[in-house]
C-alpha cells in the first residue's frame, strides 16, 4: 500500500535500489543498540541500498520466532534462544558475532561476603525473570563451579531486580554490566561482582537468520553485515555523538550521560581479541560450541549441537 | 436447542482441525499442532509435573476472587448507596484499575513478599472492578413503586438495601461476578509473571524462556478450562437465584 | 378527638403547582373516610402525605397526637398498583411487613394464610405473582397491608381490579376487620356507591383541594339492602354532581 | 454533598502528604515521592518527550475501545438473543477472556504485524468481555409485559431489541463500557510490553530497564488519569441518556 | 358473517389447567362485545388469546376470517396494567404503535394530540410517565390502542382506574370513535352497568368457560337516561345473578 508508494518515491529520489531488510531484536528500541537505530540519520544501511526496519521484542525468543514466521529477515538474539530454537530443530544460520563479550554477571552487596560464586551456595539470588538470560547464565556460573540450581534459592524479581538487593531481600542477584552500571547510578553501594565471562566467555548476541533466507538474501545480508559493522565502528569512533542521537532514537535514551556510559559498555563487549585481528563480528565456534554443550550439560536442551554445522563465516566481509 | 451440543461439537471438531492443518505448516516454536499441545498437557498430568502448579494457581484465584469479589460487592453497595463516599473514593478505584498491575507488580513484590500474597493482592485488584461496578449500578436503579413499598413498611436503609436492591440488581450483579471470576485468572498469571518460581503463570514465563512452545499453550488450555469452569459454576449458582426473575418473553 | 389530623397540608411536584393545596381533615378513632374525585385531581398525592411518604410544602399531619414525619409502624398501605416482588411466592410477600420487623412466626403464618383465604387466594399460597391475573395481584396488596394489624389503614383504590361480586364481598370483609380492630381508615375510591356504603364520611377533590364533604347517616353494620334505598341513592346523587363540578 | 469537593481535596492531601512522608524513608528506586515524581512528570511534559507515546497510546486506547466495545456490545445483543449462539460461542469467548494476552503476545505479532495493529487487537480483546457480558445479561431481563406489549404491536425482532430490550439494559450497558474503558488503558499498555518502541507500556519497560522508579510512576499517574477522563465522559454520556431512568427513590 | 370467530378455544398455563375452557364467540363486524367475570376466571387470558398473544391448546381464532396466529396490524389492545415506556414521553409514547411501522409525520402528530385531547391530558404530552396519576397512565394506554384506527380493538379493563365522571365521557367517546370507523370490540370490564351502556352483547366467564350471554337490546347511540331505565336494571340483575354463581 502507501508504504509501498512511499519507498519507490524515495527510491527514485535517491536514484538507487533500496532493499528492504527486517532486523528482529530481542529488545525494544534501547540505546546499546543506537547504532542499529539511526540509519535515518546516518545512513549506514541505506549507503549499502538496504531499508532497514527494526522490530521490537521482548526476549531473544520473540526474536526467533519473528524470522520463524517471515516478520524478519534477521534475528538480533542470545546464545540461548538459539540453542533452544535449533533444539527444537529449526534450521538457522549464525551470521554475525553482536558481542563477543559475556555481559552478565552477579552481583551482592560488600558486607555479605560473597566473592566468589561457591560463596552463592545456599543464598537467595535474585534473576530478572525465569526466562531471562540472567538465570541462564547464573546457572553457568554455578555450573562452573559444581553447584546446580537446587543448590541455592532462584527468586524473579523482574527489573528493578537491585531493589530487593539493596533491601536485603535477596543475597545476590544476577544482572548485565549495563544493569549494573543503572544499578551503581541509583546508589547501590559497594558490591562484588562475579563475572560470567571469568569462567566462560561465550558471545552474548549474534546476529541469526533461517536457512531458507540465508539461501535467498546472501547478497542482502552481505549488505546488511557491512552496514552493521561500520554502524558499530562508528558507535566505537564517536560514542558522544551516538549518546545524543540515543535520546531521539531510543526509548530508554533519556539521560545523555547515562547513554554515553552505556554505549562504552557495549563498545567495550563488541570487541575481543578474535575480532581485533579478523574483524567485528568475527563468530568465535569454538566459544558458542563449549556454550552449547554447556546448555547440554545443564539440561537446558536435549540435543548435542555442532556449531560447525550453524555458524557460517562467509556473507561476513574480511577485514 | 436439542442440536446445539452437535453443532458444538461440530465446531470445535473444525477448528480443531483447522489448527492442526495450519499448524503444519508453521515451526511447533510459532504454532504447535494441537496434538502436540495434548499430548504435551497429557504428560505433564500424567507425570504430575504440572499439578502442583495447577494447585498453587487455583489457590490464588480463589483466594483472590474471595477477597477481591467480596470487597467490590461491599465497595459498590457502599458507593450505590452513598453518593458521597462514590465521589470521594471513585478516583482511587478508578486509579486503581487503570494502572497495568504488570508494571506494578516488581513493586507488590517488595511491599508484600515474594509468595502468595502479591499474587493474591494483584489477583483481588483486577477482579474487584467489574462486581463494583455492577453493583453499584444495579442498586441505584430501583422501581420508585418498590422502594415506596419499602418505605411505607419502615423497612431500614440495610434492609431495603438487603431484601429489595439487592435482589433486583442480582442479574447484573451476577453479570459483574461472571466477569470477575474470568478476570480472576488472569490476574493470578500476571501476578505470577514477577516473583514467583510456582504456578502456571510462573511456567508460562519458563516454558517462553526455553522457548518450549507446547508447553505454553498447554499451560493456555489449562488456564481456560479454569475460567470456564469458574464461570460455568457462577452460571449455575445463577440459575438456582434467578428462576424467577427470566422474563424473557419471547 | 381526632385520630388522624390533616392540618392545612399543601403540596408541589417539580414543574407541577399546587398538586394538593391547603386540605384540612380529621378522621376520629375507628372511623372510615373516602375520598372521591377526578383522575389527576391530586388523591395519591393526598394519601402519601398523610402516610408520610411525601413530605408536605406546607402545613403538618397528626397521627394520634404524634406528627407524621415518616410512615409509622401503625399504618398500612394499599397502593394504586400492586407492587409485589417478584422473586417472592404470594405468603413471602403477604408476610413481609412482619419479616422485616422480625422473624415470622408460626402464628404470623398462621394469620398470613387466613388473610389469603379471606381474599380467596389460600390455594395460591406458593405461586409467584407473575402468575397471577390482575385482581389476584391487588388483592395479594390488600392481604398484605393487613397483616400487621394497623390501626391506621390508607388504601388507594384497592378494589379497582376486581368484580362486582368479589368487590363486594372484600368490602364485607374489610368492614368486619376494621371493626373487630377499630381500624381507621382513609379510602380512596372511583366508585361513588362503594364510597357511600363503607364510609361514616366521603369527601370529594377537585384540583387539589376538598370541594365537598359529605356525612353518611347509615347505620353500622351495613346491610346489602341499603345499596338500594333512596337515601342511597340520593347520597350517590349529591356526590356526582359534586364531583361533575363543583356544587 | 456540596463539602465533598472539599473532603475530597482533604483526602487526597492528606495522602499525598503520608506518600511524601513514606517515601522519606525509602529507596527512590522503590517508592519515588509525589514530588520528585510529579517533577518527573512535569518535566517528560514540558520538554515533550512523554507527548508521543502518550498519543500513541491514546490511538490505540480508543481503536481497541471503539472496535472492542462495539464488538462487545453487537455479541452481546446476538448472544442474549440467540441461545443458539450462546452456547456454541460462548466458551471460545471465555477462553479468550481468561488467556492470558500477555502470553499470546508472538501470536499477535504473527497474525497481525508489530505495529498498532496488535495492540489495537490486545485492547479490544480485553475490553469487550465486560461489555459482551453485561449487555448479553442486561437484554434477557426484560419486563415480560412491555415484551407482550411490542408483541402486540407487531414490532420485529429487531424494533424490539432496539426500541425495548437496549434502552431498558442501558443502565447495566454502561456499567459495561465503563469497566471496559478503563480495561482498555490496561489493554494497550499490555500490547505495548510486548514489544513496542513507542507508547506508555513500552516506556514502562525502559524506565524499568534504567530503574527509574520516577518516571514510571509519572507514567502510571498519566494512565491513571488517561482512565479516568474516559470513565468521567462515559459518565457524562450516562448522565445525558438516563434522566428520565434514575429511580433512586430516596 | 362473523367478523372475529373463537372456534372452541382452550388453555392451560404451566400447572394451571383449563383456565380457558372450550369458548365459542364470534363477533360480527362493527359489533361492541363485553365480557364480565370474577377475577382470576381467565378473562385475560381469553383475551390474549383471540388477539394472537398467546396460542390456544385447542380450537383456533379467526379474523376477518384469517386465522390468527399471532397479532395482527388490524387491532388495538389495551392491557390490563398501562405499561408504558418510562424513557419516552407521553406524546412518544402514545406514536409508539406508530413509529415501530413507519416515520411519523405531521399528520400522525397531529392525530395523537387530538387523542391527548379526547382523554384529557394534552397539556402533558410532554411528561414522562412517572409524573403521572394512576388514572392518567391508564388514559394514555387507551390513545396508544387507538393511534393507528384499528378495526378491532381489546380493551381489558382500560376504565379501571378512572372515576366514573372521567370514565362515562370517555365511555361516550370510545362509542363515538368505534361507530366512526366501524370498529369490532371486544371489551373486559368489572362494572356490570359499563357492560350494559357500551355492549350489543355481554358475555359472563366462570372458571375459565362462558357460561351466560345477553344480548342488549338498546337504541343506539346511547343516551344517559337509559342507564336510568327499567330494563337497564333489569338486565344488570341478570348479569349480577350470573356471574354470582351459575344461573
Ligand atoms: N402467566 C401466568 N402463568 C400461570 N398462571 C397464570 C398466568 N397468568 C394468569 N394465570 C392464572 O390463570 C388464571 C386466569 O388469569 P387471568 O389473568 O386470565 O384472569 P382474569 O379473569 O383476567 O382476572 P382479573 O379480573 O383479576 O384480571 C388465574 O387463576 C391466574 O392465576
Ligand atoms: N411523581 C410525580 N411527579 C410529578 N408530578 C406528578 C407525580 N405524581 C403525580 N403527579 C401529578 O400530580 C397530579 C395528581 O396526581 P395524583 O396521583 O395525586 O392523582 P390521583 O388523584 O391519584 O389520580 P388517579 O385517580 O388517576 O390515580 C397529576 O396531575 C399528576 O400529573
Ligand atoms: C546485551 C544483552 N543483554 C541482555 C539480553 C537479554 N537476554 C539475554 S538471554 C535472554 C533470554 C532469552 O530471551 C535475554 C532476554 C541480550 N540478549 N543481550
Ligand atoms: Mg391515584
Ligand atoms: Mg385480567
Amino acid at each position: 500500500g502507501s508504504d509501498q508508494d512511499q519507498q519507490t518515491e524515495s527510491d527514485e529520489e535517491k536514484g538507487e535500489l533500496q532493499e528492504e531488510l527486517k532486523v528482529a531484536s530481542w529488545s525494544q528500541h534501547i540505546t546499546e543498540q543506537t547504532n542499529l537505530l539511526v540509519d535515518e540519520e546516518k545512513s549506514f544501511f541505506r549507503e549499502q541500498g538496504i531499508d532497514l526496519t527494526v522490530i521490537p521484542g521482548q526476549g531473544g525468543g520473540d526474536a526467533i520466532k519473528n524470522i520463524l514466521t517471515g516478520k524478519a529477515d534477521v534475528a538480533f538474539t542470545d546464545p540461548g534462544s538459539l540453542f533452544f530454537a535449533l533444539d527444537k530443530g529449526e534450521d538457522l544460520r549464525v551470521i554475525y558475532n553482536i558481542y563477543p563479550q559475556n555481559v552478565f554477571n552477579v552481583v551482592a552487596l560488600k558486607e555479605s561476603g560473597i566473592t566468589k560464586p561457591a560463596d552463592l551456595k545456599g543464598k537467595k539470588i535474585g534473576v530478572y525473570s525465569l526466562s531471562s538470560g540472567t538465570r541462564q547464565n547464573l546457572l553457568i556460573l554455578l555450573n562452573q563451579v559444581g553447584l546446580t540450581e537446587d543448590d541455592v534459592d532462584i527468586v524473579e524479581t523482574g527489573l528493578l531486580n537491585f531493589a530487593p538487593l539493596m533491601q536485603g531481600k535477596v543475597d545476590a542477584t544476577a544482572a548485565t554490566d549495563t544493569g549494573l552500571f543503572i544499578g551503581k547510578q541509583k546508589s547501590l553501594g559497594e558490591v562484588n561482582v562475579m563475572e560470567v565471562k571469568d569462567h566462560l566467555n561465550f558471545p552474548s548476541d549474534l546476529f541469526v537468520v533461517t536457512e531458507d533466507v540465508f539461501q535467498q538474501k546472501k547478497g542482502q545480508l552481505q549488505k546488511f553485515l557491512t552496514g552493521y559493522r561500520n554502524s558499530a565502528a562508528w558507535m566505537m569512533k564517536s560514542p558522544e555523538e551516538a549518546a545524543k542521537l540515543a535520546q531521539e532514537y531510543t526509548t530508554d535514551g533519556k539521560d545523555i550521560e547515562n547513554n554515553m556510559e552505556i554505549i562504552k559498555l557495549r563498545n567495550k563487549s563488541s570487541v575481543s581479541s578474535l575480532t581485533e585481528k579478523k574483524g567485528l563480528g568475527t563468530i568465535d565456534t569454538e566459544k558458542l560450541q563449549r556454550a552449547a554443550d554447556t546448555y547440554k550439560q545443564l539440561d537446558l536442551i536435549d540435543k548435542s549441537l555442532n556449531m560447525e554445522e550453524v555458524v557460517n563465516t562467509e556473507l561476513l566481509p574480511a577485514k | 436447542m436439542k442440536y446445539v451440543r452437535i453443532y458444538s461439537f461440530l465446531l470445535f471438531g473444525f477448528l480443531l482441525v483447522t489448527w492442526e492443518f495450519i499448524a503444519g505448516f508453521m515451526s511447533e516454536l510459532v504454532l504447535p499442532a494441537p496434538s502436540v499441545v495434548v499430548f504435551t498437557l497429557w504428560d505433564g498430568l500424567r507425570t504430575g509435573y504440572l499439578l502442583p502448579h495447577i494447585w498453587r494457581t487455583t489457590t490464588e484465584v480463589l483466594l483472590g476472587l474471595a477477597y477481591g469479589g467480596g470487597l467490590g460487592f461491599i465497595l459498590g453497595l457502599l458507593m450505590g448507596e452513598n453518593e458521597f463516599l462514590r465521589r470521594l473514593f471513585y478516583p482511587y478505584v478508578i486509579a486503581s484499575q487503570a494502572v497495568p498491575k504488570l508494571a506494578l507488580a516488581p513493586l507488590f513484590v517488595l511491599w508484600f513478599d515474594f509468595g502468595i500474597t502479591s499474587k493474591v493482592v494483584i489477583t483481588a485488584l483486577i477482579c474487584f472492578f467489574p462486581l463494583l461496578e455492577n453493583t453499584a449500578t444495579a442498586i441505584q436503579y430501583i422501581d420508585p413503586k418498590k422502594m415506596e413499598l419499602f418505605k411505607v413498611l419502615q423497612a431500614t436503609r440495610l434492609q431495603t438495601l438487603i431484601r429489595l436492591k439487592i435482589p433486583t440488581g442480582l442479574p447484573s450483579i451476577l453479570a459483574g461476578v461472571r466477569v470477575a471470576v474470568v478476570l480472576a485468572v488472569v490476574g493470578a498469571v500476571v501476578g505470577e509473571f514477577i516473583g514467583a518460581s510456582e504456578g502456571l503463570g510462573a511456567m508460562i514465563i519458563a516454558s517462553q524462556g526455553m522457548m518450549d512452545t507446547p508447553l505454553m499453550f498447554a499451560i493456555l488450555i489449562v488456564l481456560t478450562l479454569m475460567g470456564m469452569i469458574l464461570y460455568q459454576t457462577v452460571h449455575l449458582i445463577e440459575k438456582l437465584l434467578l428462576k424467577h426473575y427470566k422474563e424473557d418473553g419471547l | 378527638m381526632s385520630y388522624l389530623t390533616v392540618d392545612h397540608v399543601s403540596y408541589s411536584y417539580e414543574g407541577i403547582e399546587n398538586v394538593v393545596q391547603d386540605v384540612e381533615w380529621k378522621i376520629p378513632k375507628g372511623e372510615f373516610h373516602c375520598l372521591v374525585g377526578k383522575s389527576g385531581c391530586g388523591k395519591s398525592t393526598l394519601l402519601k402525605m398523610v402516610a408520610g411518604l411525601l413530605k408536605p410544602n406546607r402545613g403538618e399531619v397528626y397521627l394520634a397526637d404524634q406528627k407524621v414525619v415518616e410512615p409509622s409502624a401503625e399504618t398500612g398501605y394499599v397502593f394504586q398498583s400492586p407492587t409485589l416482588l417478584e422473586w417472592k411466592s404470594v405468603l413471602e410477600n403477604v408476610l413481609l411487613p412482619i419479616s422485616l420487623k422480625k422473624k415470622t412466626s408460626k402464628q404470623d403464618y398462621d394469620d398470613a394464610l387466613s388473610l389469603l383465604n379471606i381474599i380467596g387466594l389460600k390455594r395460591y399460597a406458593d405461586t409467584y405473582p407473575s402468575n397471577l391475573s390482575g385482581g389476584q395481584q391487588s388483592r395479594v396488596a390488600i392481604a398484605r397491608a393487613l397483616i400487621r394489624k394497623p390501626t391506621m389503614l390508607f388504601l388507594d383504590e384497592p378494589f379497582a381490579a376486581l368484580d362486582a361480586i368479589t368487590r363486594e364481598g372484600l368490602q364485607e370483609d374489610l368492614l368486619k376487620i376494621c371493626k373487630t380492630y377499630q381500624t381507621t381508615v382513609l379510602f380512596i375510591t372511583h366508585d361513588i356507591a362503594e364510597a357511600i356504603y363503607l364510609s361514616d364520611r366521603v369527601a370529594v377533590m377537585e384540583k387539589g383541594k376538598i370541594i365537598y364533604n359529605l356525612k353518611v347517616d347509615l347505620k353500622k353494620p351495613r346491610t346489602v339492602e341499603m345499596r338500594y334505598k333512596p337515601y342511597f341513592n340520593e347520597m350517590g346523587l349529591k356526590l356526582r354532581k359534586a364531583l361533575k363540578g363543583g356544587l
